[in-house]
């Protein structure tokens, strides 16, 4: 066989249990930063959304966001990958309906692993936004449609051939295919279920600080490694220019957003905050997802340094107008995918990584690729944040979304689950 | 001076401590303790079957207070930690011979 | 026989269980409690904001004493265990009916 | 009424409460806490060298009982928490004064 | 050098260091499903057993394994794997003693490596089982003659080229030669052993609740990360369309087995247990582990359903039977392994993902594959679980399997080790 | 392009990435190590120490380590990587100025992320020395300029074409170049710092457990996992024979140690203790670190044996003489190191993995290659420890580098960060 599919297999393989990976990181992060009485709820939460997520985009998922299709949904091969695919067959050789990944060297179920991972990635990113209140039903239906609907088709316009991949939007890993519309899908949320009880009391902010900073810490830092797949094997293609360039610009905007938020959070606080230098990171790392492969290291220097002084920030700004968002979701993957797609814009630079991009506007590009990603950012915001508030509301109108206020004082893990998460340790009672 | 012991249950502990605030008393000790009486324990799952946890989780309240102020001090209580079903708890009033602050080595009333 | 209770800072325990034991005491018992008092309480960082912990870690000694040792034993905990700042903590001095030894059911002053 | 506090081996809780079933009586309140007397602390390793813990692991059980139960109760604490080794605990018995129960308010004897 | 050994040798050691890697997975699942005061004691086993393992297959268990030999153990480069052999050479080049697995183009120490890693697997399955009772130094013996000699005789039968390959027997990455060998080795110690001090009394089951879900989680993300190591990796070649085809089928299977056992606990508990989610999971994984490569992603996802079911039921009658299990290891890798293996006589579709297996009873092959299936299930249970009794019984009663009652209560912490795991938190007391 | 550097490619950056995530371990080794009332502080520590490495190997660290220079410092490319540089062309194509690394086939940027995850380790294991005592900014310094200046220089004398590279001394990995540099800066600043409070009291020595057992051997797995990236990636070059030999070398000499420091414990003992199991595992690896590549998988046993004793004697050793070391980096990272590199001198043998080295002592090779071992560990012991006590002490002199006594006694997260790390747990109080 075809050495190069041999080796793009092995690339996309091990890349997407890399990003595979990062539901242990989501899922120690959201329970570090929230209560005890909540973390089994939040636990099964991360846990079962992958499974979901597999299923969501097996049956329907992928088709609608590779089968070949219009400018906005896929139409062909939509369930269970049952197109004709003459995968790892590339270019002309190439017979099948899922021809927006054609170029991709490797078998078909490989594509469809590598792209599941993300799938689930976005749906992950709701659980620890709408945490502490949130059904766990209710929880699983929505992430069930998110990775059926929402996600595959804002897959499509971008990934898949839609019509803002035609238009030139440029995403390379997903700071808004998958950040960001798991940010919008959690605003959408949120909103519809209130803040948790005793968080904003007569006019007061009451902080609720996590429980773990070593679940938080290990959650960081596997998604931190997670992210070595998340960007550099979004070539899906063992490039070695490419993919050695993308692991560096990634890991400096980590690096410069760790001492940016730790500094900003220092100047406000008078100490360094750990919460905050944890999220600086994953702020960096968001930022620096869509722009991995087109700029320099030295931009991503300044990607991240913006994205940690902007997480901090937008931490402090939800909580003021009293958008409850317990792990700070919102500030990391909504506010600085957001970021991350307009900095194309800014940085790029044609053929830093060997891919054709045209420059930014600061390396004398102008305005028109940043144009055209603000264009992608707000339409997929619309969309996304519409669609996800009819399913909330949907749900809420059904089975409801949100826990008895008994329930939520007592703690989801005993009303959701009967269960208790740490049964031998002496906890802190906590009063609302 | 007597010393008040309550056992409560631990989500009135933040409203009790502020309606004492109100009349003036600060001084409380509280802690963590786990009790049986008429409210039997609780039923919980593990790995597909269920058992019940004998004990339930209490807090204590100790409160040294002036003979004059323990009636107010314990309507306090009863009011606000009273929800009329089973397991809300108790108060118990012992008797207390004498009270020295550390700090300063006040006895009495005055160290209260 | 009397029963000394004390509220005291948590790092000054082993310091007073080395003074007692000089003094020929040795039986106590500790449990870990949080109070509030004069002294206000803790204000903490969480990712971004301040927070105020409305109760301060204390322990809290027992030690039941024969009736001639008491006045001994509260001087050493009041001269070890004071900084002078507030929050230094309270002695409550309790009447005590009767003591029993499990192992050996010796009752009275021979059990303490 | 009388407190009956007991300084026992955590072990023996569980039999102290059904043996207290028996003969009728359920309420009672348990709370951790960690002693030294007679019985030294315990030798544990941490990387290669031996170190040793001032304080031993007990509960301490908290019971409000009618002046006539009282005997009973201490009976059946001494006879289920005895080894016979050092570290079987002590019990105290204190006077106290009144008794509420919260959800009801009634007091004494009929509050236990 | 041939870029085909390239290749395979950085496949074959990075899917066996993610096999490594499950060691930490099981420690946490194990560890999080016990208590305390146990906890020391269960990470010594789980930690120590990969070292016992390292040592126990390099002196001797590899020769027995894959050493030349008859139909019923290796006889040739017995030790310290010393017998000549030429790999990465293959075929009619190959000059060796190790046959079985000179179709193998990779180095020696490559597969050495390799299957050390499933070694050591099978051993640390055993720990969890005969948790909280067992003496310290008598587990470390047993572990080092099951990886001595339990293991690599029934690995020399299915994989080492021995009778069960003969006939035909198809056990792809181990759900009969890993995980059932694990489970018949821990179900003959339990046996021994008895149950834990008050667990069933007076014909009543006291539940004993483990300590930390949030390790147990953390163990079972761990774990299915590895199993993208335990499968795909098995083929020790990078084909690229059967190691997609791989990673696919295992993923499926452990997501709808996740939501099999969470739904069955639903209905049993009236609440969704995580315990049972995370056991679940683990159990769709070793039921696909033997039929991975030989099965639709279809029939994946049946084998996942049934496996999430039966491994709840499976528990629940164990703890009927009286037989002890703290962590469900019976029902997960017992259990599971046999219905994973007799699931490829049931499943099997030939070719699916390259290899010629003939069809299964579903696929119009009637029972001819079934039976044969049927049959290494059945000896190798009786073999594994007959040599188990005979050395848990030889340490029984020379120095002893289990801790004094004494210990037992205090926790075998302090017991065996002398220290504890969380010396600085307030733990709360068992009374069994 | 070159087929090679893409396979090359991926096996460097996929082994980068595991040595990045030690820094995962080395993060829950030394908080599980350390007090609760610390942990926040150790956590933040060994999370921004990785960015701070970033940035400094990245403006300078590299060019100096790697740049054309003389035998002592690299002089030209030195900042952000800015040097001409053709890789992946290497030999006779090579145009550049970092020519040391011109034999690996990768691109720049692989190189550099490859180098830069080994000299963030280097930096991490200061962190645990100087624990639960440090001025966070302060270790935030000395790290930094660690990782700019002394990492490097060394580096460049060793692997950089210095001069110890040409007189031939060996070292595969780095017990000396990481290991061993990260012990002297660590052994400078504890001497500067001195010990904990209430370590040492009237002649007496207090033990000060750690808070965690469970975070200490997750970290431990961690390590051993990231080091079979470690190790093997160093060859920066997917060279069969030697990568397969390297993991088995390994991983033996890790179990040899585990075990013999696992006895060594119980002799001194009467109990096997998991720190010193856990820690016997580190000092093996450690160990095998420089002659990995050079020596048999016979040798690798008796080094593993040795390293595992040297470890358990090495801690008491410094409790002994007052220098307190919190979490053993001394023994496992100095110590260690220095035997790891020496054994090169003794067990070597040419050719074993395909690289000629001469024979060691052992090995009919004389002496000759041992006394420049020992010249290499003297030399750079010299070096790293005189300029880690001159930064140390021009830190002291500045902000100072202790914090104050009632900050210590409190804790440092209270102190430094305003944060404890489980807020919801009851915690014992330490009086010291
Ligand atoms: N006789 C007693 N001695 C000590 N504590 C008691 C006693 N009776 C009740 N308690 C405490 O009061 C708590 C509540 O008592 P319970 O009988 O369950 O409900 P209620 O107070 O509403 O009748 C118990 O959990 C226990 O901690
Ligand atoms: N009236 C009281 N009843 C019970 N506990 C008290 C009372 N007053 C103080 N305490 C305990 O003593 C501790 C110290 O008291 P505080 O008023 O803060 O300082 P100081 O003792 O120096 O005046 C408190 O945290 C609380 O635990
Ligand atoms: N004088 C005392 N005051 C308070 N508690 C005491 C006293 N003497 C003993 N205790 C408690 O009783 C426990 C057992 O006492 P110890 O002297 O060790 O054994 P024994 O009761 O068998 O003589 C101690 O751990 C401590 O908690």
């Amino acid at each position: 066989m075809d050495i190069q599919v041999i080796i793009n297999t092995i690339w996309v393989l091990v890349t997407a249990k890399l990003v595979f990976f990062m539901n242990l990181g989501f899922a120690m992060v959201e329970s570090g930063f929230t209560r005890t009485k909540n973390t089994t709820n939040i636990l099964s939460k991360n846990f079962i959304v992958f499974a979901i997520a597999s299923l969501a985009y097996l049956f329907l998922g992928w088709g609608l966001m590779f089968g070949d299709g219009n400018g906005f949904i896929g139409l062909k091969g939509l369930f269970l990958l049952q197109g004709p695919d003459n995968s790892p067959l590339t270019g002309n050789d190439y017979r099948g309906v899922y021809s927006a990944l054609s170029w991709v060297k490797v078998p078909l179920y490989a594509k469809f692993f590598f792209q599941l991972a993300f799938c689930g990635t976005a749906a992950t990113i709701v659980s620890g936004a709408v945490a502490e209140r949130i059904k766990y039903l209710s929880f699983i239906i929505f992430s069930f449609l998110m990775c059926m609907f929402i996600y595959p088709v804002v897959g499509h316009w971008v990934w898949g051939g839609g019509w803002l991949a035609k238009i030139g939007m440029l995403d390379f890993a997903g700071s808004t295919v998958v950040h960001s519309v798991g940010g919008w899908a959690a605003l959408a949320g949120i909103l519809l279920l209130g803040p948790r009880f005793g968080k904003y009391e007569n006019g007061k902010t009451n902080i609720i600080p996590g429980h773990s900073l070593p679940l938080a810490t290990i959650g960081t830092f596997v998604l931190w490694f997670g992210w070595f797949g998340f960007n550099p094997g979004s070539t899906m293609t063992a490039d070695p220019v490419a993919i050695s360039h993308i692991v560096v610009t990634t890991n400096t905007a980590a690096a410069t957003s760790i001492i940016s938020s730790t500094i900003t959070s220092y100047i406000l606080l008078g100490k360094p905050d750990l919460g905050m230098t944890l999220n600086g990171c994953l702020a960096g790392l968001v930022a620096i997802t869509a722009p991995c492969a087109f700029v320099t290291v030295g931009a991503s220097i300044f990607i991240g340094i913006i994205a940690g002084i902007l997480v901090v920030l937008s931490v402090l700004f939800f909580d003021k107008i009293k958008i409850d968002d317990p792990v700070g979701a919102l500030s990391v993957h909504l506010i600085n995918g957001i970021f991350g797609t307009i900095s194309v814009g800014l940085f790029a630079k044609d053929k830093i990584a060997g891919i054709s991009t045209g420059n930014g506007l600061f390396y004398g590009g102008g305005v028109k690729l940043l144009k055209i990603q603000l264009l992608g950012v707000v339409s997929v915001g619309i969309f996304v944040f519409t669609l996800s508030l009819i399913f909330w509301y949907f749900i809420k109108k059904t089975i409801g979304i949100r826990v008895s206020l008994r329930e939520e004082i007592e703690g989801l893990d005993i009303g959701e689950h009967g269960n208790i998460a740490y049964p031998e340790f002496y906890i802190k009672k906590t009063y609302f | 001076m007597k010393k008040i012991e309550a056992i409560i249950r631990p989500e009135f502990l933040l409203k009790i401590k502020k309606e004492l605030e109100k009349i003036g008393h600060f001084g409380l000790t509280i802690t963590d303790v786990e009790g049986c009486g008429k409210q039997g324990g609780i039923i919980r799952n593990w790995r597909g079957e269920k058992y019940k946890v004998e004990f339930v989780e209490k807090v204590k309240l100790e409160i040294i207070a002036k003979d004059i102020d323990v009636e107010k001090i314990v309507k306090i209580i009863i009011n606000t930690a009273r929800t009329g079903e089973i397991g809300d708890g108790k108060i118990f009033i012992l008797p207390v011979e004498s009270v020295i602050r550390i700090r300063t080595g006040e006895e009495g009333d005055a160290a209260i």
